[in-house]
């Protein structure tokens, strides 16, 4: 494995917010001296909180621009060593399957973090229903360590180190939803917890299996195993793993490829497991929904594609069906229950659950177009998701409730909002033109070869989706202005800085996707090549 | 609120049930004795349950809106459970049904029976005394218990004291209670104030091991069981033992008694006094 | 042997570069960006005509580059008439290759010449008919985006592009038909519209799917898809192969989604594709039939057909304008315009061509019956658009393209006409639509009616007008049609299209009788006596006064005279003097509209509108022997159309027809004529001047089979009680499975988890911290939990001491 | 034969045994109390009785004796205990036994 080019690049990307969120702590004692005011304090919190995620979104920015689509393999390398007991590293490095995450994370987090300022051009006063009017400075933190373990679960390639950053972004997020949460934000916080630390529990069991299965190297003067992932990877496709002792008298490469799966697939999150999603979603604030359902619904389809699809080819091809049945449940199903919904955010988080399907669908059926799109919908569905979670939150700020039926005629009183929650409903139901459909095409286009059955089944769901996009459109939107609203304020410039920059690249991807495929095919052939 | 109208709708209704359950019935019969087609048997069974869905839908089930095709589907629907169930009875459930029956009618002797029944009058009246928590309760509750007792004794071949107990307990101690429960006037009132408890959980926790205590050692412990228990009536012989073997218990007793009824009475003559003298000044 | 060379030249199509070609679309692109980010502060700063005058002028410039292209084409030879402009390479992945690229072929040319004149009329005519709408801004932003977005679909040189238009015209419809939305039954007519064309969208998806791995692999008989060399890539599926195959003709085959691509490799024979999709089957089917199918299944969707048809009915809800140009002119005919351009693929399978043919021709017939007993003028037009889709599906099915293409065109012209005489019957009646309360309306609106009438001459059939030669030339054609999967359907879909033919003849005379004939019954309290008596003509009337009120109310929220504003309210939904002081109403302003104030006399339109209506007319009466002179009537040559768009349909050659002499032509065409007569005769004997008493005889006759057909057969019924409601009551259920099942098991889950925590907690604090601290404090506590014991309640003395005996017993007897 | 031994009795006297005792730890009300007192002799008279019944020698009435010997004493201990409750009453006007706690001082 060659490194081609050693970079910190990646390094300061991962820890410029934790800097920040040092930054935050002996303000803490400051305030606590009474040397700063309350206000004061805050305010320079969200300073630092929006210069750490400016940076790494302009750092991000050299990344892409700097990043070599021509190479598959991984890019920015940087070694170091961290526990040398058990070999384990500190290896950072992108390849085209995690360089647009990165990018991802970098855009969410920005935007994320604007929209949890309470103040914005044009008005002078901070406006007093923000969510956070209490507790600024450990919000600011959270926002940071949480940017932290998203980037750098996304730049490890070792795979303890991958599992410390998934821990650590798991902490911030527990009580992000279950602090500045709404009613049920406990209840919420506590279920999103336990799914994910029980997916997580798994993982690392399978961790530690793959670890001592694993390959072995000299290192000075013994043989160690190791958690570098690529050298695993490399193990694997020999298939170095099929040669491991039973476990409970089956292959340990397909109950480490469950475990592992599982694990991921809480974070996905695939069928049985995705009921914590629209609780955290409904619960948590804005910019917190953002950064969920952009980011971290994600990490497990980056999780399968980077460990059980890299590391267990033999077992990904012999789970495969099981992968695109689940891919198309989540689809029809998750379609068909966001039809039931009362409540916006909630039918949104669904429509979250029914997309991610698409990736298990794509991926599944290990056509170049299929994993291309599957890689391609989390970038396009990162753009789109944000976006509609933040139109949910500019109605709740007004309304102080997301019962679709609870409004009616809107697009009369607030034109612009109403034209901007049009763009993000169409690009999420597929109209060409936007990034949406790109990716959905591009991934039935890939999965029909493998499964005609599924891929039709899917398909039928659009129509289920533009039905229920165009529903809550009408009920929300058409028809009298609901008097209650007459006086509602159309959408204020700090929204305008979030919502506007998602549309315009919603529109430019929808018709220049390119940028984005470029970048991933090379590392995903090489990826599904042992996979044929 | 029956005007005319909606009274006569009643009435239809009610036709309507009675004719569906007369045609289910009938429809069985022609099946069972004029050996009717099962198909045919099963269409009139549809209509008679449809007839019926409708019949009653006037009365329970008035949120289903229950007319037109819905109707038929429902009570087809209806139709398909119930036949189902009837299979599912009669050709799965039913050999082990009545097999099972049978077993237990064989297992159970009648004066078993009657001994759990008082046993568990018994303990049904104690709990209620000691958990209920308005003492009027508790103490008709106590009645219970003593009757249930009285009546295992009786299962002991202790004729006497099963007498005795029903006299003395029932007709003597509870009436007693009664009388001072009135007394210190706490009927009824608020609950907690007439019957409050006090650390009922460590009571209860504390009554669960005794029982599990005594328990193990009454089934552990080998008891030297005699061959065969005697039934006889023992009144007799308990008033030969009482005036022999038993004679000084029996004037100590006595005296007892006596001692008691004195001292009662003084008891209460000087409640008596204290409260007239209370008043008098 | 040299008409297989001349096939050969044909089959193969070398494309010119022509760089200019994506300004046809650009112009309204922005025309509708400009409307969509300044329209309202322009109207609001400089009235409506700055916003009319960006859209119009967007369409003049794209019309003029339309007609530069078209003179160029037109000089070019014919296998020289392909002309491409790729902008850029949208996305690439694997095999998979998409440009954004336009290309103009003859057939396309034809559409986009069709498509911006005429938008470019109804544009002209809606500045006069939506004159008095307050979100003037926003009707042309969507008119102009509709017009980019329909030469997206027309110009499209890969599937992609035509489906971005294909949706994009949806989209587009759904804001026009809604565009009043604050009456919800339009906004729903909308969401109907949309989620319907979705089936099709999902049926062309599919086929697009199937077709692009058919053309680079095999299914074998386990639907496993295997690479074939050359074509695909068995290292890893999906990719392009490394030495790709040419044939001897210079054609790249493999996946493609280019239509000029596709078309060589499958029209040109030395490529042997048409063999190797011959050959093929999937899930036991002939994948070209299933290809076939699953388009028109998007067409049908598209063109209205049965069984999808059942939106464009409802679509009337959008303004009249949007009616003519989206339903009726353009977009319906989106799905005819797939069909012919795929016409090699449907050549090529014999059952998809029959299912094209019977499903039109089943159509055409199903829509003319309902028709007879419309009374909502725009509803008649609107059944008698689907049924003349399915006329043009007959055409494109039965082989003879070039006149389905041909009765496209002749559609576009008198259904646009039509439709637009409609509207100003319309405004003429203050936004009355249901025709018995029209009638009489020829002494007060000549040039509405005479333009009518000759559209009705066209559409009905009779000669010299354009209806005449597209609609028999299409019967003929299936008469003789002989590529059919039996022989005997063709005949039986000339019979039964007769009889639609009649049908349309009637229904249309029908219409005209009743609006300009007899006198006008406008006002007057006897039709509330109809009302009662016909439900639907109450529900036709308060969707007219819905239309009327839906702008007024826009007004009220953008404009000050909110007063009398809720005045019209109060009124609206009496009958129509309210309509007067509605057109009085100062929240209008009366740019066409002083003809509003005066009372209920119907009035002639504004010039706007009749100038279009003319011209229209005009090309629906012409279009037809200009174009379509018929090769039996002299000429020594085939129809001009027919010439034109020969190099589009390479198929053309491969579908056999039976050869008839002219004399059987002559008499078919003679029989048309005589159809067209008799519809139109039964039509005059019954509504003329609206005094027969026949019509409502018939309907006391048979009253039930008049109300099934007058209420459509409840097609909409059955939808709606059948995948709507399904589809909801699915939806609860699964949500309530979500929410009790599996939600139910991680809340168990979660509750062990906590005990199991609680458990824990406890033993910490009793056990771990008692070891801690207990030794420090033990002496304290002692003495302090001692001095506690000391109550001075008996009862917990009772207590210590049984709690004692019992622990004692429990040692010494139980644990031992 | 029936099945009823032994056990049986001892295990509901067991049961009416815990349950005075509940009673009588717990109440509040010296009426109660009393109630729980008169449930456990009843127990003890239940085990005496039982035990003459399947243990004792046959034609031994010792069990039975001494039940009529507590069926006495409960009867003269209800009666002075009722007196005294009276008295309580009259001198606290209470009879809750959680606030005639004398004996602490």
């Amino acid at each position: 494995m060659d490194h081609p080019t050693t970079s910190t690049l990646l390094t300061w990307m991962t820890f410029l917010p934790l800097g920040g969120a040092a930054l935050i702590l002996p303000l803490l004692l400051l305030r606590a001296s009474g040397a700063v005011t309350k206000e004061l304090g805050d305010q320079i919190c969200r300073v630092i909180a929006l210069t750490a995620s400016g940076l790494v979104l302009v750092l991000g920015f050299v990344l892409w621009r700097s990043f070599d689509p021509s190479n598959p393999a991984l890019q920015f390398v940087q070694h170091g060593r961290w526990i040398p007991a058990y070999n384990i590293e500190y290896f950072v490095g992108v390849d085209g399957i995690s360089i647009t995450l990165v990018m991802l994370t970098a855009l969410v987090s920005f935007i994320a973090t604007i929209a949890s300022m309470p103040w914005w051009p044009g008005n002078t006063h901070l406006d007093e229903h923000h969510f956070t009017q209490h507790g600024v400075p450990g919000y600011m933190a959270m926002l940071l360590i949480l940017q932290t373990g998203m980037i750098g679960v996304f730049v490890s390639m070792d795979m303890f180190l991958f599992y410390v950053f998934w821990e650590v972004m798991l902490l911030p997020m527990y009580f992000l939803i279950g602090i500045w949460g709404g009613a049920r934000k406990e209840y919420a916080a506590i279920k999103f917890f336990l799914y994910t630390l029980a997916g997580s529990v798994l993982m690392l069991l399978a961790i530690i299996g793959l670890y001592f299965n694993g390959p072995q190297e000299l290192m000075d003067g013994r043989l160690v195993h190791t958690f570098n992932m690529i050298k695993m990877a490399q193990w694997g496709r020999a298939g170095g793993y099929a040669a491991a002792p039973l476990v409970l008298g089956f292959q340990f490469v397909r109950i480490a490829w469950i475990a592992l799966f599982i694990g991921f697939a809480v974070k996905i999150p695939m069928f049985p497991f995705h009921t914590w999603l629209p609780d955290a979603h409904v619960e948590a604030p804005t910019p917190i929904s953002v950064i969920l359902a952009g980011v971290l619904l994600k990490m497990g389809i980056y999780g399968i594609l980077r460990i059980n699809y890299a590391i267990l080819p033999q077992a990904t091809k012999w789970a495969a069906a099981a992968m695109a049945v689940f891919g198309t449940i989540n689809i029809v199903y998750a379609a068909f229950v966001c039809l039931a919904q009362k409540d916006l955010k909630r039918m949104i988080a669904y429509s979250s659950v029914s997309h991610m399907g698409f990736c298990l669908l794509g991926m599944s059926a290990f056509t170049q177009q299929g994993i291309d799109g599957a890689v391609l919908n989390l970038w396009t569905h990162g753009l789109i998701s944000p976006m509609l979670f933040l139109i949910v939150g500019v109605i709740y700020d007004r309304a102080h409730h997301r019962n679709i039926e609870g409004f009616g005629g809107l697009a009369q009183q607030v034109p612009e909002y109403a034209g901007l929650l049009g763009l993000a409903f169409f690009a999420s139901l597929g109209l060409p033109g936007l990034c949406g459909f790109v990716s959905e095409f591009t991934v039935f286009l890939g999965s029909l070869v493998q499964w005609q059955l599924l891929t039709i089944i899917s398909a039928l769901s659009v129509i289920i989706t533009a039905a229920y996009y165009l529903w809550a459109i009408q009920r929300m939107m058409l028809g009298k202005l609901n008097p209650a609203y007459a006086t509602m304020p159309d959408v204020n410039w700090r929204e305008r800085l979030t919502l506007y920059p998602l549309g315009a690249l919603i529109i430019v991807f929808g018709f220049y996707p390119k940028a984005i495929i470029d970048l991933i095919e090379g590392s995903l052939r090489n990826l599904i090549l042992p996979l044929q | 609120m029956a005007t005319a109208s909606n009274l006569r709708g009643w009435l239809v209704r009610l036709a309507v049930l009675a004719l569906g359950l007369f045609g289910m019935a009938g429809a069985a019969g022609l099946h069972k004795f004029a050996h009717l087609g099962l198909g045919l048997t099963l269409f009139l069974e549809y209509l008679a349950i449809t007839c019926v869905v409708w019949g009653i839908n006037g009365f329970v089930l008035r949120t289903l809106p229950l007319r037109g095709v819905l109707l038929l589907v429902f009570s087809a629907a209806a139709f398909g459970v119930l036949f189902l169930l009837a299979y599912f009875l009669r050709s799965v459930m039913a050999p082990f049904l009545f097999d099972a029956a049978g077993r237990f009618i064989g297992l159970v002797h009648l004066v078993d029976l009657a001994f759990y029944l008082f046993a568990v009058m018994t303990i049904a009246g104690a709990a209620g005394c000691a958990f209920s928590r308005n003492i009027i309760y508790s103490a008709w509750s106590l009645l219970f218990a003593f009757m249930g007792v009285a009546g295992l004794y009786v299962f002991l071949g202790a004729d006497f004291p099963a007498v005795a107990q029903v006299l003395i307990y029932v007709g003597g101690i509870l009436v007693l209670i009664l009388f001072a429960i009135m007394l210190t006037k706490q009927i009824g009132g608020d609950p907690k104030l007439t019957n409050a408890h006090l650390a009922l959980p460590m009571g209860a926790a504390l009554a669960a091991a005794t029982v599990g205590t005594l328990t193990y050692m009454a089934v552990m412990a080998p008891w030297k069981i005699q061959a065969a228990p005697s039934y006889e009536p023992v009144s007799g012989a308990l008033g030969v033992a009482f005036l022999t073997d038993y004679l000084l218990p029996f004037e100590v007793a006595s005296v007892v008694l006596l001692a008691a009824l004195i001292g009662s009475v003084i008891i209460a003559r000087k409640e008596i006094k204290e409260t007239s003298d209370a008043v008098s000044p | 042997m040299e008409h297989e060379l001349a096939s050969q030249n044909e089959a193969v199509a070398r494309a010119i570069e022509v760089s200019w070609l994506w300004l046809i679309p650009v112009f309204p692109l922005l025309g509708s960006a400009l409307n969509a980010f300044l329209g309202l502060r322009l109207q609001r700063a400089y009235g409506k005509r700055v916003n009319h005058a960006i859209a119009v002028g967007a369409m003049l410039l794209s019309c003029m580059v339309a007609e530069i292209a078209f003179w160029k084409m037109f000089v070019a030879a014919p296998q020289d008439r392909f002309f491409e402009n790729h902008l850029w390479t949208m996305w690439q992945s694997g095999s998979l290759q998409v440009d954004l690229s336009f290309g103009l072929d003859p057939l396309g040319m034809m559409m986009t010449m069709i498509v911006t004149h005429v938008a470019t009329l109804i544009h002209v005519y809606s500045t006069g008919y939506m004159a008095d709408e307050p979100a003037y801004w926003r009707f042309f932003m969507w008119l102009n985006l509709f017009v980019f977005s329909m030469l997206l679909l027309v110009m499209g040189s890969n599937f992609v592009v035509m489906f971005f238009g294909w949706e994009g015209v949806g989209l587009c419809s759904y804001g026009l038909i809604g565009f009043w939305y604050e009456d919800l039954t339009k906004a729903s007519a909308a969401m109907k519209a949309f989620v319907v064309n979705r089936f099709g969208d999902f049926g062309f998806i599919i086929g697009l799917f199937i077709l692009f791995w058919s053309l680079s692999g095999v299914w074998s008989k386990t639907n496993q898809y295997l690479p074939e060399r050359g074509l695909g890539s068995a290292l890893v599926r999906g990719t392009s192969p490394e030495p790709a195959r040419v044939s001897g003709s210079g054609t790249t085959l493999g996946p493609t989604l280019e239509f000029r691509e596709l078309r060589n490799q499958v029209s040109d024979e030395s490529t042997g594709m048409a063999d190797r999709l011959k050959g093929m089957t999937l899930w036991g089917f002939p994948v070209l039939a299933l290809i076939c199918i699953l388009f028109f299944v998007g067409a049908a969707g598209k063109s209205a057909q049965l069984p999808l048809y059942v939106w464009l009915p409802d679509a009337m809800a959008g303004p009249t304008p949007v009616s003519a140009l989206i339903h009726a002119a353009t977009m319906v005919t989106a799905g005819v315009y797939m069909v012919a351009r795929l016409n090699f693929l449907f050549a090529l399978s014999p059952p998809a061509m029959t299912v094209v043919a019977v499903t039109g021709v089943l159509t055409a017939l199903f829509a003319a019956s309902i028709g007879f007993f419309q009374y909502d003028i725009k509803k008649v037009l609107a059944y008698s658009t689907v049924s003349q889709l399915g006329f043009m599906f007959i055409g494109v099915g039965v082989g003879a393209y070039w006149a389905g293409v041909f009765h496209l065109m002749t559609h576009a012209f008198f259904k646009a006409c039509l439709f637009l005489g409609s509207g100003s019957v319309i405004l003429a009646c203050h936004h009355e639509q249901d025709m018995r309360k029209l009638g009489g309306l020829r002494k007060y609106t000549p040039i509405t009616r005479w333009t009518y009438l000759a559209a009705c001459w066209a559409i009905a059939g009779f000669p010299w007008a354009s209806g005449f030669y597209s609609k028999d030339e299409i019967l003929w054609k299936a008469w003789t049609a002989d590529g059919l999967s039996a022989p005997w359907i063709g005949p039986a879909i000339y019979v039964l299209g007769a009889i639609a033919a009649l049908g349309t003849s009637f229904y249309m005379f029908r219409s005209y009788y009743m609006t300009f004939t007899g006198e006008y019954r406008g006002h007057g309290g006897h039709e509330d006596k109809e009302r009662l008596e016909d439900p639907h003509a109450m529900a036709a009337h308060s969707h007219a006064d819905a239309a009327v009120q839906a702008p007024s109310s826009a007004a009220a929220v953008q404009q000050v005279a909110a007063t009398d504003v809720a005045h019209q309210h109060d009124h609206s939904h009496s009958a129509s003097p309210a309509h007067d002081d509605h057109g009085a109403a100062p929240a209008h302003d009366d740019h066409a509209h002083d003809a509003h104030g005066h009372g209920g006399e119907p009035h002639e339109s504004p010039s706007s509108m009749t100038y279009v209506l003319a011209v229209l007319a005009f090309a629906a009466v012409v279009a037809g022997f200009v174009f379509g002179w018929p090769a039996a009537w002299g000429g020594g040559h085939e129809p001009a159309l027919e010439r034109w768009l020969a190099p589009s349909l390479p198929a053309a050659e491969h579908v056999k027809f039976r050869e008839l002499g002219h004399g059987t032509e002559y008499l078919f065409q003679f029989f048309g004529l005589a159809i067209a007569s008799l519809g139109w005769f039964a039509a005059r004997v019954l509504y003329l001047d609206n005094q027969s008493t026949a019509p409502a005889r018939l309907k006391e006759m048979f009253p039930r089979a008049w109300s099934v057909v007058f209420n459509k057969y409840y097609v909409d019924e059955a939808y709606q009680a059948t995948v709507v409601r399904g589809s909801l009551v699915l939806s609860r259920i699964l949500y309530w499975l979500d929410q009790n099942l599996i939600d139910g098991i991680v809340n168990g889950v979660g509750f062990v988890g906590r005990s199991v925590a609680y458990v824990d907690k406890v033993i910490d604090e009793r056990f771990v911290d008692g070891a801690v601290n207990g030794l420090a404090n033990l002496t304290w506590n002692s003495g302090k939990q001692l001095r506690r014991l000391q109550t001075g309640h008996i009862q917990s003395y009772l207590f210590g001491a049984l709690g004692g005996a019992i622990a004692f017993v429990i040692i010494q007897y139980v644990i031992r | 034969m029936s099945s009823i031994g032994l056990p049986h009795f001892l295990i509901v006297g067991a049961a009416l045994f815990a349950l005075g005792m509940v009673t009588v730890v717990t109440r509040r009300n010296a009426v109660g109390i009393l109630m729980g007192v008169e449930l456990i002799l009843n127990a003890a008279n239940l085990n005496f009785i039982a035990f003459n019944h399947f243990v004792a020698t046959p034609g031994s009435l010792a069990g039975q004796v001494f039940s009529i010997f507590v069926i006495v004493l409960a009867a003269a201990e209800a009666a002075i205990a009722l007196a005294i409750v009276l008295a309580i009453y009259q001198t606290f006007h209470t009879i809750d036994v959680q606030d005639t706690d004398l004996l602490r001082q």
